[in-house]
Formats: structure tokens, C-alpha cells, sequence
């Protein structure tokens, strides 16, 4: 009895990345399960009530609040309309047939990400530039970091925040980042909504110490459809499988009573694979992939930034 | 009437209405080389409104302005300038916070480097020929009004006007100033200048006209041609002017008539000012050990040059200003501490030179600006509820007693002409509860009937029993009503002469730095 | 931690704050030239983002630099046009229309990257730079200061040029007495109307020049909102400069260092938290203005709109 | 000198001038204000038809979803609260000569301190208590962030266009700061502060999901109006806009007012942040800034500082962006598209005031 669900997103689904990959990932979900699914995009970071109630108003079976800043409004309405959303970041949210709760964390993906970086870093040099610091990014620079120094302890970590609530600061993330290189980095691990995209001009444009080519590292969405050759990889999430299984739930009642989440296992994170990275050092990372799924390596999410700086100042001494 | 060919410019049946009101309705007017026009007419009467057409200001909604016989539409003050055309406007166009050299070569090319030393030769020459002296490099916010004065008639004669226009430029000078700037116009029209001249002082027009025309509720009621009036003696021509103005014979109004109330000898002072100092500021004199005293029912004057510390001394007195030493006691109470409000609640009221800057307030109506020291007091507020019953009750009868011409109460006073908002302010002043009371420059801008008003208002005043210090620049007025006058000069009283006879020899002597 | 400053990241992160610095030196320069004669140009922000959006767009298509400065600076000038057109002529609210432009263009260019630009992303290649000989030999200060695009140094010599006009010139006398006292400059025989609008188009250039650095040099690309409020921060400079071209200089490099300071205080691993020390140069100015705010002179006429012989 | 007298004079000359309204004063103000609406309409309808967009079809979800829908009606309304209150504090502040620029920062601080002590406050006391401390507890730290500009112009005659542009700035800041490292709530990941039970806001109007945060913004944006226009406090105040030199001469204390003014203007935009938190939100996240602000300040111009007036525009910009969004997420245009359309209203609305005052001037003359 689940005919349609809507996503929202805060920003529009054209930015590679968070917005992006939960909207494809929606459609998809719902075309395999025949449902209709209604997007609304660009809503902002303010007050969604509006927008959550008039969906439930037009009918939606689930409502994804597929932003951190909707966790507080999507669980009201929820109970108001008693209309299933889905949420996210929130893990002590639950509640049965009502909310449900999907934190994702590609940290796992981060982690290899940072063991790839450090295979292949050339100074022995890496950088993580963010424009903010909300959890799921937090959990990806820690094990980003993690990954560095598990693969060579002597390869430095240089972590720098673009400003607050800089994520559209497209100059900001390109000033910082050439930072970053000038400090000797020649691989960029970024993440940042429109800000990202001047990281990557930084990466493009500014050489490194050596006089080569710097390399980026992407979170969430996959840019190689824009890429001039200086993508390195990307944490890729894919959020189908999740929104599938929330379908599946509201089918057999079991919505709100599990947490869903991503990771390397069923490739939901995955890291992508480019050119530019050599056949040799991908299966060792392949490899790394099967240590992390069965477990022998333990990769920790850190969401907090205040540790995740902490952790950022112990590396790079 | 058809333009004369001797005419630089005429008007013709020129017309200009504002919202509610015909400014300008049919004027004819000629004006020519050689001549000074003088310009007369009550407050409100439209003569600014006419000079603003003139130096393309303002457009006549109907009539034409010819330029050397040809109709020629003077679209903007750059076209007048042009057409030769220079004019120092009633109240003052110079940029404070410019030089007066830099306002001297404002309207230049504007890709020019300013011309500084061909201005400084310029302005020697011309300066040389009339007499008079500027300070080329002082900011013009550090001038007094007089002086500012001077720098706008010197800035129509840098350009090279052939018909120089002059509205109210006496009404800031001293009377040797007026004198100069008379003698200064004849010397012009001698070589060859026209001159249009307005005044409210019917001396002044008798003394250095040719040809006088008289303007009455924006119309012109009235011509003396220079034919006639080279005929007439000074006092035949000022009994056509009040003729003209008021429509009844009557011999010089402004004649001065001594006071005949007596002062009570025995009476205590009212107002004890003693060691008053206040320190000078960027562009402003100090004030130095200023004392008297005033008792009820006295009128003291305060005589001296515009500038030499007569606002400053207002103002202090009014709390306005900080004071750094000295004491000031109404009724024998010390007030030198209390709050602007507190003293005009104690009875010392204070009426500003400053109508429109300080005054009053130009976009509200007339019925509040009568109330604006009052704001809060009963039974205008009640409970600070404004009860506008009430306040357009009282103002009505203010605008009745004190003859405000206003098309309603609710006009914004600023729409009011000078008089009309000078006789807003008296009203204010005069209100309920006045002991003593300051007048700083009370018929400054005002139209003879106006004049003599105020002061009979002033005197009246006294009468009651008040005290009443009278500042002005014009010894005229102060010969006419004061007891006593003291003399101010660079901030200090150099001396007080009683109102007898010889008051006007003594008081000169001290103006000009000598003793009495 | 000495090591972690070598040269070449002391270097760049001057550069960085250079880079950052001359927008908002740009902004600042053109709100200035707009108060001295009297309007207050709230619309500087749109005016930016038109420039940096069709800066962007012309350098983009033409892959010429200078043809997006140029496309730039007629984008903030069209903008200044609507603003001269209905503040200046017309005499309507300032505070209205600035407003009113800022969220309008926000929008505007936000739409037309949606429908152009947001499933490719263009971005520029870097912007080449003009190395002053010797100078640019210097440890730090040199790759610093002495490597930027030609416009950097333009904008820099304008500062200069800006100082000498209000100072030395005519013009300048001009514009300070449509600020002052409009009615004297009217008088004395000059277009109050026209010297303000010119005043308000040449800010809209500077703006809108600013902006297309901002995108083009700053970012390489343009992003909705790209400016995020640059043009207020040229409001605050323009402001606290009083009149003065080398005090917006000074203030934008400020404003410049104190994100890079950012930057280098987390390299440096100091733990403040971004947003602390973000407040840096708002608090140095708000000190400043404690210090020494006595009287900010603005003109007389700021905000007012002219109009001839008007009681 | 400073630019102060340039919003309250030229506030006060337009309501010196209009006298007591008429029927026909009102009838003339609407169609004035409805025109330039309309034409407003079509000139963004044009850009609409430029990327494709069906204008009618887009007007008609705006007006559906923000207006005549009964769900609409009511997510408009509840979002006029805390606009409400931002223009009555505007209001103060305009028609008292002074450019309260700070709003936004004052409401975020506002809204901090309300997420911060009402969840709190609600534990310990009775829940209308505990609102009524909290809000109390907001007005008094925006007035205290005010003070600094405040005794700046009033003392130093610091402009305070710079003072309050600076502490919005920093007040962004220091609210985020504040989100995370003082009151956030250790039960989230997300940094934000602890939520108020949706039991323990304000209570909704009747049946509906209207916050009563509404009642209270009407009241608060009247009885500014009526302060302003009928009594002696709000005269001085004006007079204080209007002519600060004819204060002084009037024996107002100027500086006290001065202070007064920001401290009430200040005020009622830190209750505009209360109010959407206690109402609305119930916690305030970090980086959350709505920037209400900078749209209020053009509506209440176009009011000419007139209470009644600017409930109207408030009651337009919130049927704008309710129905805008909703429109554009329906047809596909970026919800940008709102701002553009906001935009023209804006500049098409004081054409229309500037055309009509004109009028009247011709008329008169
Ligand atoms: N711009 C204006 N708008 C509206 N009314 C005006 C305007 N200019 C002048 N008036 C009105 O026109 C009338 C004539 O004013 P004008 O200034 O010409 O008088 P005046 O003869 O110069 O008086 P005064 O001796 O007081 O200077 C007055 O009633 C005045 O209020
Ligand atoms: N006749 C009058 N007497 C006294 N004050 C007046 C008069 N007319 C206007 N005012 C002043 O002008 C202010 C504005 O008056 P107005 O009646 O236009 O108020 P408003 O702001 O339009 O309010 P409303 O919308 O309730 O009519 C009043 O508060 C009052 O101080
Ligand atoms: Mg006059
Ligand atoms: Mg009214």
C-alpha cells in the first residue's frame, strides 16, 4: 500500500554529492518498487514543516528528510500526520512505524581512501579541507586520517576548515586548498557542497611542491563526469539499498524498529575506481576492503569535530 | 506690458503654484544693466519662489522669462549661470565641509585639475575692488554666517554675472557690513551691472535701490520706477513701500520707539549669570567670564558681530551646552546643572536663531511643532497618551492669537514661510510658566509686519514681569527695546552701556574694539 | 611547528588572503565613491553577483580573462543602471531597491546556473600571473605579493588614482558636494542627478569587476551565491574608511589575513574552533570603533535622495 | 553629521501628511498596492514563460498552497510570527532616525538563549512559566548584544550602520559558538541545542497548526504602532528620527533615548527569535541563520513604518515563500525563482508609491 514517497533535500539534486545521491537514489529505490516519488529540492536549511506537511497532505507513504537540519521538524510532523519518515543522524530516534533513522558513514570508504592516499602520496603529504563540520564528514576525515597513518605513520596530515557555514564558499575552498598544497600536500581529501568544486579548481590549477599534479579525493557522489583528470577517487555512497529496504519495511510493518546504514560490505560505500589510479595499488586496496568487511580491521566513526581535531593535531605532529 | 528692449531679462505674467498655494501669480518684471531692483515684499509673499525661477530652479508653470528680448526658458541653474545669471540664494548653498576656495571653483570642468592660483588672482582682484576680505583656505563650516555671506556674493562675482541677484544678503551683516555691501552694489551697477536686491528692511531699500517692486500674497502690487523714485526723498519712498505693502499711510514703522516701562529698582534679579565660561570648539568661539544680571520686567541686549560667541551663549545659558564654570540662578535657585527640560520647567524658555535646523521639526505638523518641549505634559498627554483633541484645541488658538498663516494645522511646518514659523516658535516660548526668556535673533528673515510684531510681543513680554535677554545683530532693534546692551565680543562681554542717548555711540565704539 | 610554516605555505597563504582581500577591496572602493556623493548602494551585493556571474560567463566563452572582467563590470554597471534609474532619478527608497537588487540578482543568477551550469560545473584554468622582477625574489613577502594577475596590481594602483581624484580634482570636489550639500554643487551650475549616477555606474564596475575576480580568479568557476556577503563586508570597509581609498586597502587585507589566519592556526593545530576565530576581524574592528569611533563622518546627504529645489 | 535623519524624516513626512484614513483612503491604498502586485505578476510571469514555466499555472499553486488551501493558509500564517516581531523592532528603529541593521544576529542570540533555557525552565516550573522567563530571558540578551551600538551612537555618535552590520556578524558567530560548544545537546551528533517538547511550546490556535506565536506578533507589531503614532514616548522617539538637533533644543535626553530605541528595537528581535523557537522550531541548530531580517527591512519601508500596513506586507511575504515553494518544487523551477519574484514585487511596489505620491502632488497643486 505504499504508493509514492518524497525526498528532501536542501539544495538541488544537481551537485554530485549528498543531494545528488539521495534524490537518484530515491528514484531508483522507487522504480524498483513501483512507487511514485516526489522531489523536493532546494528547500534550504530552514523550516521544512511547510513542505513536510503539505507532502503528507498530497498523499506520500514516507517522507525522507534527507538532511541533518530535518531531524527535528520531520519527527513532529511525523507524529502529527502519522506519516513514516525516515531521518537521518539522529540513531536514538526511532520509533515504530513513525521514524526511522539512517546515519550514514562512509568511513569505512574513508579509510581505504586514506590508505590509498598515503600509497600514493609522492611528498608524503596529505590534506583534508572541509567547509564545515557536521557529523558524516567528521567521521570521514577521522578515518581518513585513520587510514593515513595505518598505511606509513610518517606521511603528514594537514586538516583545515574552510569557515563555518562555508559550504557555498566556491573561493574560500579554493583558497584554503592552495594552502593546503603550498603546505606540501599533493592529495586533497575534500568535502564540501559548492565549496567543493573550487577545491577541485585549486587541485586543477596549483602544482605541486614537486611541480606535479596534485590529486582529489571526493566524498558521496561520483564527479567523474566533470573530471579533468585530477580525480583521484571518491568515497561513493550509494543510498538506493537503504531507501529500498525502508520501502520493504513499511510494507511488513517493521518501519522504525532498525537503523539502516551503508558500507563496504554490500558496496553501498564503495570507492571509485579512476585511471589515475595503478592496477597494483588497487587490489591492495581491494584487499584492505576484505580486512575491513571481515572485520579484522576495526575502523571506529568519530563524529564529534572537537575529536575529530584532537585526532587531527596527534597525526600531524 | 510689453518687455523693454533695455531689459536683460523680463518676466511675464509669470506664474508657479505649489501644492495649495500660488507662490507667483502674473508677475511682470524688468530688469536692467545699471540698475539695483529692489524686491520687497512680506514673508511668504513669493520672492525667494521668483529668484528660484530665475536662476532655473524652478520653471513658471505659466508666463514667460525673456533673456535680451528673446523668450528664453532658463531650464537649469548651469543654463543661468550661462546667461549670466548669478544669485546668492536665501539660505546657503556652500558645501561645509569644502574650502571656500574649493567652493569658489566648484562647477568646473570636471576632468580640470582644480585652477587654485588663478582663482587666488582672481579673487585678489576682485576682493581689491570691492573692499572686502576672505579667507580662501578656511573650512566654510569655520565661518560665521556673515562671512559665508561674503564668499556666495564673491562667488557671483567670480563669475562674471551680468545680473547679480541678492535674496536677504543683508540680513547677516553688521550695519557697517550692510553699508559696505550697499555701497559695494552702486559700485557695480556703476560698471554696468543689473542687481536684484530683496530686503525686508525698507531703509536698506530706499538707501540702494533705483526701482522697487512690491509683491503681495504672489502678486505684484506695486512699482516705484526709477523715474520716481529718484524724485522721492527716503521718506516719501518708505511711505509708498508701506502704502503698497499694508495699504495705510503711515510714517517710518520701524522708527524707533524707547521703551516706557519702568524696571522696578527695588526688584531682585531674575537671572544671575556669573563667571559663565564654556570652552571653544573646532569652529566655534568659547565663551570667558560672562556675568549679569536681569531683573523682571528688563529687557538686556547682547550686541556684537555675528559669531563672537552670541549662540554659544544661548545655548549654555539654555543647557544646551556644557558649560565649564560659572553659575547661572533663576529666581535665586543655581540652575547651571539641571537638564535642558528641567530649566525651561523652571521658566527659562530660549527661542533659537535656528528655526528650521533646531526649531522645529519640518515634516511634522504645525499643531505639534507648537507642543514639541512639552511632549508628555498634561493636558496634552494624559498618561502619555496623546489626546489630539486637545492639542489641535490649544493650537488652533495659538495659530489664532499669535496670527500663524498656515492652510491647516496638520501642514508640515517647514511648508510654513520664515515668519509663519517664527511666530510658531514665539507661541511655543511665550507659553505657560515663562520667567525669563532668551531671544536669539527673533526677527532675523522676518517681513516688517512681522517685525514689529515680534518685538511688540518681546516687549509685552517684559512687561509681565519677565526677564528677557535679547540677542541680535541689529542695533536698530535693540536701540528700540532694551534697557540696558551689553557688548559681545570674542566670547566675553566687553561692557554694558545703559539705553540713554548716547547708547548708540557707546555701544558702536565697544562693537568696534574701543572703549565707550 | 616552525616546520610546518616553511616559505613557500607562508607564501601562499599571503596569497591567499591577497586573493581574498581584493574583492572586497574592490566592493569597498566602489560603495565609497557611491556614499561620497550621497547614496548609500545597498545593491553592491547583486551588483557583485551579476558581475561575477557574466564575468564568469564572458571569460568562460571567450577563455579571455580580461573579456570577463569586462563582461563583469558591465554586469555590476546594468545592475547600477536600475539602482541609478530608481534611487537617483527617481528618488526611491535606497534601502528598498539595494535590497531588493541583492535578493533579486541572488536569484537571478542562481536560476540561470540551475538551467547552465549545474550539471557541468565549467571551471577555468588558473588565472596566469604577471611576476614583478626582483621584487618577487623575496622569501615569502615576494610569491605573496608579487605574483598576482595584472588586475590585482590595477586594483591596487586604483587605490592611488581613487585617492588623487577626490583629492586633486575637480571631479572630486564634485562628488563630495553631491554628498554634502547637493543644492550648492546644483547652484553652482553641475547635474547633481548626473554626477550621482555616474558615481553609482562606476561603482556598479567596481562591484561587478570585484565580483568577476571573485569567480574567475578567486574560485575559477561560479557557484549560486558565490559571494556570500562580500558586498556587505564592502559596506562595513567603505564606512570605516571615512572617505579615505587607502583605509579600504588596508581593511580589506585584514579582513584578507584574518582567513588566512584561519587556516593557519588550524595547520598549526591550534584547537579554536572555526567559527572563533572567524570573529577575529569583526572584533579587531569593533575594538577599533570602541578605541577611536568618535564622530564617523558620513556625508550630510547620505541616503537622501536630490531633488531641485525641494522644500 | 551622520546619515540618522534619513529614515524617520522621511517616515515622518508621509505620515504627517496622510490624516485619518478614509473608506475611499483605504479603497485607493489597496487598489495601489494590488496594481504594482499585479503587474509585479507579470513581469516575473515573462521570466517564468523565458525557462519554460507555464506563469498561470505557477501562480495558481502559489495562491493555491500559500493562500487558499486551508493547510496553506495556516503554514503562512505561522510563518509571519517572528516576521512580525523583526518589523515592529524595525519599525522602532526607522522611525526613530536609526538604522538597526542587527537584527539578524539579535534574533539569532535571541533564539540561542530561548533554545538554550526554555527546555530547561519547563523542567522546574510550570510551563507558561517557564516560556514567559524564556522569552524574558531572550529580549534581555538581544537588548544586552544592542548596547555596544547602542551607547556607541548615542555617546561617540559611533554610525551605527557599521556597529550593527559588524555585530550581526559577530552575533552569527557567537550563536553558532554557542550551539556548540556551551548549550549543545549531548543526546545528537548534530550539533544543535536541546529541543522543547512539542507539548511544551506555545499552543497552536484552535484546531489548526497555527502558533499563537502569531497573536503575540500582532500585539507586539500594534502596540508598537500605537506607541509610535499616539503617545508621547513615541513622539519623542520621532522627533528624535525626524530632527536629533530639534531634540536636543527640546530638552529630550537624546543619548537615553538613543539607547532606549535599540534596547526595544533589539528586543523585539530577539522575541522574533524566541518566538520561532518556542513556537516553531523548538531547537536551534548550528549554522542556522533564516536571515529573516533583510527581507522584513525592505516590507517595512514600503509600510512607511505603518504597523497595520506592515502586517499586510509581512502576510505577502510569507504567502510568497510558502506558495513559491510549493509552486516551484510542482513545476521544476529552482526555488530561487521565489527571491526573483520577491525582488520585482519589491522594486514594482515603490515605483507604485513614488507614481501615486506624485499623483497627489499634481492633484494638490
Ligand atoms: N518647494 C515648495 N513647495 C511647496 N511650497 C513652497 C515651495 N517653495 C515655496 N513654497 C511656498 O510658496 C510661498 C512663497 O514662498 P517664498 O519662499 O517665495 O516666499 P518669500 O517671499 O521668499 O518669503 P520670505 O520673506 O519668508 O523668504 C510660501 O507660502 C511657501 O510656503
Ligand atoms: N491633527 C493632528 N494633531 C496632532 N497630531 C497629528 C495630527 N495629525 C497627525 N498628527 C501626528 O501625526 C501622526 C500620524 O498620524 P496618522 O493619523 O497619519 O497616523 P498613522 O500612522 O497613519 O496611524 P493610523 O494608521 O492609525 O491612521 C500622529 O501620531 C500624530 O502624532
Ligand atoms: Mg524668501
Ligand atoms: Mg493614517
Amino acid at each position: 500500500e505504499v504508493k509514492s514517497i518524497a525526498i528532501l533535500t536542501p539544495e538541488e539534486g544537481t551537485d554530485y554529492g549528498w543531494n545528488q545521491q539521495g534524490i537518484d537514489a530515491a528514484n531508483a529505490a522507487g522504480k524498483a518498487a513501483g512507487v511514485e516519488v516526489v522531489v523536493a529540492q532546494g528547500l534550504g536549511y530552514g523550516d521544512v514543516r511547510p513542505t513536510l506537511r503539505e507532502l503528507a497532505s498530497d498523499g506520500a507513504s514516507l517522507l525522507i528528510a534527507h538532511a541533518s537540519g530535518y531531524n527535528t521538524s520531520a519527527p513532529e510532523i511525523a507524529k502529527e500526520l502519522k506519516v513514516p519518515v525516515a531521518i537521518v543522524d539522529t540513531p536514538n530516534g526511532l520509533e515504530k512505524g513513525l521514524v526511522a533513522d539512517y546515519t550514514l558513514s562512509g568511513h569505512q570508504g574513508a579509510y581505504l581512501a586514506g590508505r590509498l592516499a598515503a600509497k600514493m602520496s609522492r611528498s608524503k603529504s596529505v590534506g583534508i579541507v572541509v567547509s564545515g563540520e557536521p557529523p558524516s564528514w567528521n567521521s570521514q576525515s577521522a578515518a581518513f586520517a585513520q587510514g593515513v597513518k595505518a598505511e606509513n605513520p610518517d606521511v603528514k596530515i594537514t586538516y583545515a576548515v574552510i569557515g563555518p557555514a562555508a559550504y557555498s564558499d566556491a573561493a574560500g575552498g579554493k583558497r584554503v586548498t592552495e594552502s593546503v598544497i603550498a603546505s606540501g600536500a599533493d592529495i586533497i581529501f575534500g568535502q564540501g557542497n559548492g565549496s567543493s568544486f573550487g577545491m577541485l579548481q585549486a587541485v586543477e590549477t596549483t602544482k605541486a611542491a614537486d611541480g606535479g599534479k596534485v590529486y582529489f579525493i571526493d566524498v558521496i557522489g561520483d564527479k567523474s563526469p566533470i573530471d579533468k583528470g585530477f580525480l583521484l577517487s571518491s568515497v561513493v555512497w550509494n543510498i538506493e539499498p537503504v531507501y529500498a529496504a525502508m520501502i520493504a519495511d513499511i510494507k511488513s510493518d517493521t518501519f522504525g524498529t532498525k537503523h539502516y546504514s551503508i558500507g563496504l560490505k554490500d558496496d553501498s560505500v564503495k570507492l571509485l575506481k579512476t585511471a589515475a589510479i595503478p592496477d597494483k595499488v588497487w587490489s591492495e586496496i581491494q584487499a584492505l576492503r576484505e580486512d575491513v568487511i571481515s572485520g579484522k580491521i576495526k575502523v571506529d566513526p568519530v563524529y564529534d569535530a572537537a575529536a575529530v581535531r584532537a585526532l587531527m593535531t596527534s597525526v600531524a605532529q | 506690458m510689453p518687455a523693454d528692449k533695455r531689459d536683460i531679462v523680463a518676466l511675464e505674467g509669470v506664474t508657479k503654484r505649489f501644492p495649495g498655494i500660488v507662490a507667483n501669480d502674473g508677475i511682470d518684471l524688468s530688469i536692467r544693466p545699471g540698475e539695483v531692483h529692489v524686491l520687497l515684499g512680506e514673508n511668504g509673499a513669493g520672492k525667494s519662489t521668483l529668484i528660484g525661477m530665475l536662476s532655473g530652479l524652478q520653471q513658471p508653470d505659466e508666463g514667460r522669462i525673456l533673456v535680451d528680448g528673446k523668450p528664453t526658458p532658463i531650464t537649469s541653474p548651469r543654463h543661468a549661470l550661462a546667461l549670466g545669471i548669478g544669485t546668492v540664494f536665501q539660505h546657503m548653498m556652500l558645501v561645509p565641509t569644502l574650502t571656500v576656495a574649493e567652493n569658489l571653483l566648484l562647477g568646473g570642468p570636471w576632468w580640470q585639475r582644480p585652477r587654485t592660483e588663478e582663482l587666488e588672482a582672481r579673487v585678489a582682484e576682485i576682493t581689491r575692488s570691492l573692499g572686502i576680505s576672505v579667507k580662501l583656505h578656511a573650512k566654510v563650516s569655520e565661518l560665521s554666517l556673515g562671512e559665508q555671506q561674503q564668499v556666495e556674493i564673491l562667488r557671483a562675482m567670480v563669475r562674471n554675472s551680468r545680473l547679480l541677484i541678492l535674496d536677504e544678503s543683508t540680513s547677516m551683516l553688521t550695519p557697517k557690513g550692510i553699508e559696505e555691501l550697499g555701497a559695494l552694489m552702486r559700485r557695480l551697477v556703476g560698471q554696468g551691472l543689473a542687481i536684484v536686491f530683496i530686503t525686508h528692511k525698507l531703509k536698506e531699500a530706499a538707501a540702494f535701490g533705483d526701482r522697487i517692486s512690491v509683491l503681495k500674497l504672489g502678486r505684484k502690487v506695486g512699482e516705484i520706477p526709477p523715474e520716481r523714485f529718484r524724485t522721492l526723498s527716503e521718506q516719501e519712498i518708505i511711505s509708498e513701500i508701506v502704502e503698497l505693502m499694508f495699504g495705510k499711510q503711515k510714517d517710518d514703522p520701524e522708527a524707533a520707539e524707547r521703551p516706557t516701562r519702568t524696571v522696578r529698582a527695588d526688584a531682585g534679579p531674575l537671572l544671575q549669570v556669573a563667571d559663565l565660561a564654556v570652552a571653544p570648539t573646532e569652529n566655534a568661539p568659547g565663551l570667558s567670564s560672562i556675568s549679569f544680571d536681569i531683573r523682571p520686567g528688563e529687557i538686556l541686549g547682547i550686541a556684537g558681530i555675528d559669531g563672537n560667541g552670541q549662540k554659544q551663549l544661548a545655548e549654555a545659558l539654555a543647557g544646551q551646552r556644557a558649560a565649564t564654570g560659572g553659575s547661572v540662578r533663576l529666581e535665586g535657585t543655581a540652575i547651571e546643572a539641571l537638564s535642558v527640560g528641567e530649566r525651561r520647567r523652571r521658566g527659562l524658555r530660549y527661542l533659537t536663531d535656528d528655526r528650521l535646523g533646531e526649531g522645529t521639526v519640518g515634516a511634522f505638523p504645525v499643531s505639534i511643532n507648537f507642543f514639541l518641549k512639552q511632549v508628555g505634559a498634561s493636558p496634552f498627554w494624559r498618561g502619555g497618551v496623546e489626546q489630539r483633541a486637545e492639542i489641535d484645541r490649544r493650537a488652533a488658538q495659538l495659530v489664532r492669537e499669535y496670527d500663524v498663516r498656515t492652510p491647516s494645522l496638520k501642514t508640515p511646518v517647514a511648508r510654513l514661510s520664515g515668519g509663519n514659523i517664527q511666530k510658531v516658535l514665539i507661541a511655543r516660548e511665550l507659553a505657560e510658566g515663562a520667567r525669563a526668556v532668551i531671544f536669539n535673533k527673533p526677527t532675523y528673515g522676518l517681513d516688517l509686519a512681522n517685525t514689529l510684531a515680534s518685538r511688540q510681543r518681546i516687549r509685552d513680554t517684559a512687561a509681565r514681569g519677565l526677564a528677557v535677554l535679547l540677542i541680535s545683530t541689529d542695533l536698530e532693534e535693540l536701540l528700540s527695546m532694551c534697557d540696558r546692551i551689553a557688548v559681545i565680543a570674542n566670547g566675553s562681554l566687553v561692557g554694558t552701556v545703559a539705553n540713554a542717548d548716547d547708547a548708540r555711540t557707546k555701544v558702536g565704539r565697544l562693537m568696534i574694539g574701543l572703549a565707550a | 611547528m616552525t616546520g610546518l610554516f616553511s616559505e613557500v605555505f607562508l607564501g601562499a597563504l599571503l596569497f591567499g588572503a591577497v586573493t581574498a582581500a581584493v574583492p572586497l577591496l574592490l566592493a569597498g572602493l566602489g560603495e565609497q565613491l557611491s556614499e561620497k556623493a550621497g547614496v548609500l548602494n545597498i545593491g553592491i551585493e547583486g551588483m557583485m553577483l551579476a558581475g561575477a556571474y557574466l564575468g564568469f560567463l564572458g571569460a568562460f566563452y571567450s577563455g579571455s580573462l580580461w573579456l570577463g572582467f569586462l563582461t563583469g563590470a558591465a554586469g555590476g554597471i546594468a545592475v547600477a543602471l536600475i539602482m541609478a534609474l530608481l534611487c537617483v532619478r527617481i528618488g526611491l527608497n535606497q534601502i528598498v531597491i539595494g535590497i531588493a537588487l541583492t535578493l533579486g540578482l541572488e536569484g537571478l543568477t542562481a536560476l540561470l546556473h540551475h538551467f547552465q551550469f549545474s550539471r557541468s560545473y565549467p571551471r577555468l584554468p588558473a588565472a596566469d600571473a604577471t611576476v614583478i622582477p626582483l621584487l618577487s625574489d623575496i622569501p615569502v613577502v615576494g610569491p605573496a605579493f608579487f605574483k598576482h594577475h595584472l588586475i590585482v596590481y590595477l586594483a591596487v594602483a586604483l587605490v592611488f588614482a581613487m585617492g588623487y581624484l577626490y583629492r586633486r580634482t575637480q571631479l572630486g570636489l564634485n562628488l563630495q558636494a553631491a554628498g554634502d550639500k547637493p543644492a550648492a554643487l546644483d547652484v553652482a551650475g553641475i547635474d547633481v542627478i548626473r554626477t550621482r549616477t555616474i558615481a553609482v555606474l562606476t561603482t556598479g564596475a567596481l562591484a561587478g569587476l570585484g565580483g568577476a575576480y571573485l569567480a574567475n580568479v578567486g574560485a575559477g568557476l561560479f557557484i549560486p551565491f558565490i559571494t556570500n556577503g562580500a558586498g556587505f563586508l564592502g559596506i562595513v570597509l567603505a564606512m570605516l574608511a571615512r572617505g579615505r581609498p587607502v583605509w579600504v586597502l588596508f581593511g580589506a587585507l585584514l579582513f584578507g589575513v584574518c582567513l588566512s589566519l584561519t587556516t593557519a592556526m588550524q595547520v598549526a593545530g591550534i584547537n579554536i574552533p572555526t567559527d572563533i576565530i572567524q570573529m577575529l576581524p569583526f572584533l579587531a574592528v569593533m575594538i577599533m570603533l570602541v578605541l577611536f569611533g568618535r564622530r564617523a563622518s558620513l556625508p550630510a546627504a547620505l541616503g537622501i535622495a536630490y531633488e531641485r529645489g525641494a522644500r | 553629521m551622520s546619515i540618522d535623519t534619513a529614515p524617520g524624516a522621511s517616515a515622518n513626512a508621509l505620515d504627517a501628511t496622510s490624516g485619518a484614513a478614509t473608506g475611499r483612503d483605504i479603497l485607493h491604498r489597496l487598489l495601489m498596492t494590488l496594481g504594482p502586485i499585479l503587474a509585479a505578476l507579470i513581469i516575473a510571469g515573462c521570466i517564468l514563460l523565458v525557462v519554460g514555466v507555464d506563469p498561470l499555472a505557477y501562480y495558481g499553486y502559489v495562491l493555491e498552497k500559500g493562500l487558499f488551501s486551508p493547510l496553506g493558509i495556516q503554514q503562512t500564517l505561522t510563518r509571519m510570527a517572528p516576521l512580525l516581531f523583526l518589523a515592529a523592532g524595525l519599525i522602532v528603529a526607522f522611525r526613530a532616525g536609526m538604522w538597526n541593521l542587527g537584527g539578524d544576529g539579535q534574533f539569532l542570540l535571541g533564539a540561542v538563549t530561548a533554545a538554550a533555557s526554555a527546555p530547561v525552565l519547563v523542567q522546574v516550573m510550570p510551563a507558561w512559566l517557564a516560556l514567559t522567563c524564556s522569552f524574558l530571558i531572550s529580549m534581555v540578551v538581544a537588548m544586552a548584544w544592542s548596547l555596544l551600538p547602542a551607547l556607541l551612537r548615542a555617546y561617540q555618535g559611533v554610525n551605527e550602520i557599521i556597529t550593527t552590520l559588524m555585530m550581526t556578524f559577530l552575533g552569527t558567530s557567537l550563536a553558532n559558538v554557542l550551539v556548540k560548544l556551551v548549550f549543545r545537546d549531548p543526546g545528537t551528533t548534530v550539533p544543535q541545542t536541546r529541543t522543547l517538547p512539542v507539548e511544551d511550546r506555545l499552543p497552536r490556535l484552535f484546531d489548526t497548526t497555527i502558533t499563537s506565536g502569531l497573536v503575540l506578533g500582532l500585539a507586539a507589531i500594534i502596540i508598537v504602532h500605537l506607541v509610535m503614532t499616539r503617545t508621547a514616548f513615541g513622539l519623542k522617539l520621532r522627533i528624535v528620527g525626524a530632527n536629533p538637533r530639534a531634540a536636543v533644543h527640546a530638552g529630550l535626553g537624546v543619548p537615553r533615548l538613543t539607547v532606549a530605541v535599540f534596547a526595544i528595537s533589539a528586543g523585539l528581535a530577539g522575541l522574533a527569535g524566541a518566538v520561532d523557537i518556542i513556537g516553531v522550531q523548538g531547537n536551534v541548530r548550528a549554522d542556522w541563520n533564516p536571515a529573516y531580517g533583510l527581507a522584513v527591512i525592505p516590507a517595512v519601508f514600503l509600510a512607511r513604518m505603518n504597523g497595520f500596513a506592515a502586517i499586510g506586507f509581512v502576510f505577502l511575504l510569507s504567502v510568497l515563500s510558502i506558495g513559491g515553494e510549493s509552486a516551484a518544487r510542482r513545476l521544476g523551477v529552482p526555488n530561487h525563482f521565489t527571491l526573483v519574484l520577491v525582488s520585482i514585487m519589491l522594486i514594482v511596489l515603490a515605483l507604485a508609491e513614488y507614481v501615486d505620491h506624485r499623483y497627489n502632488q499634481s492633484r494638490k497643486a
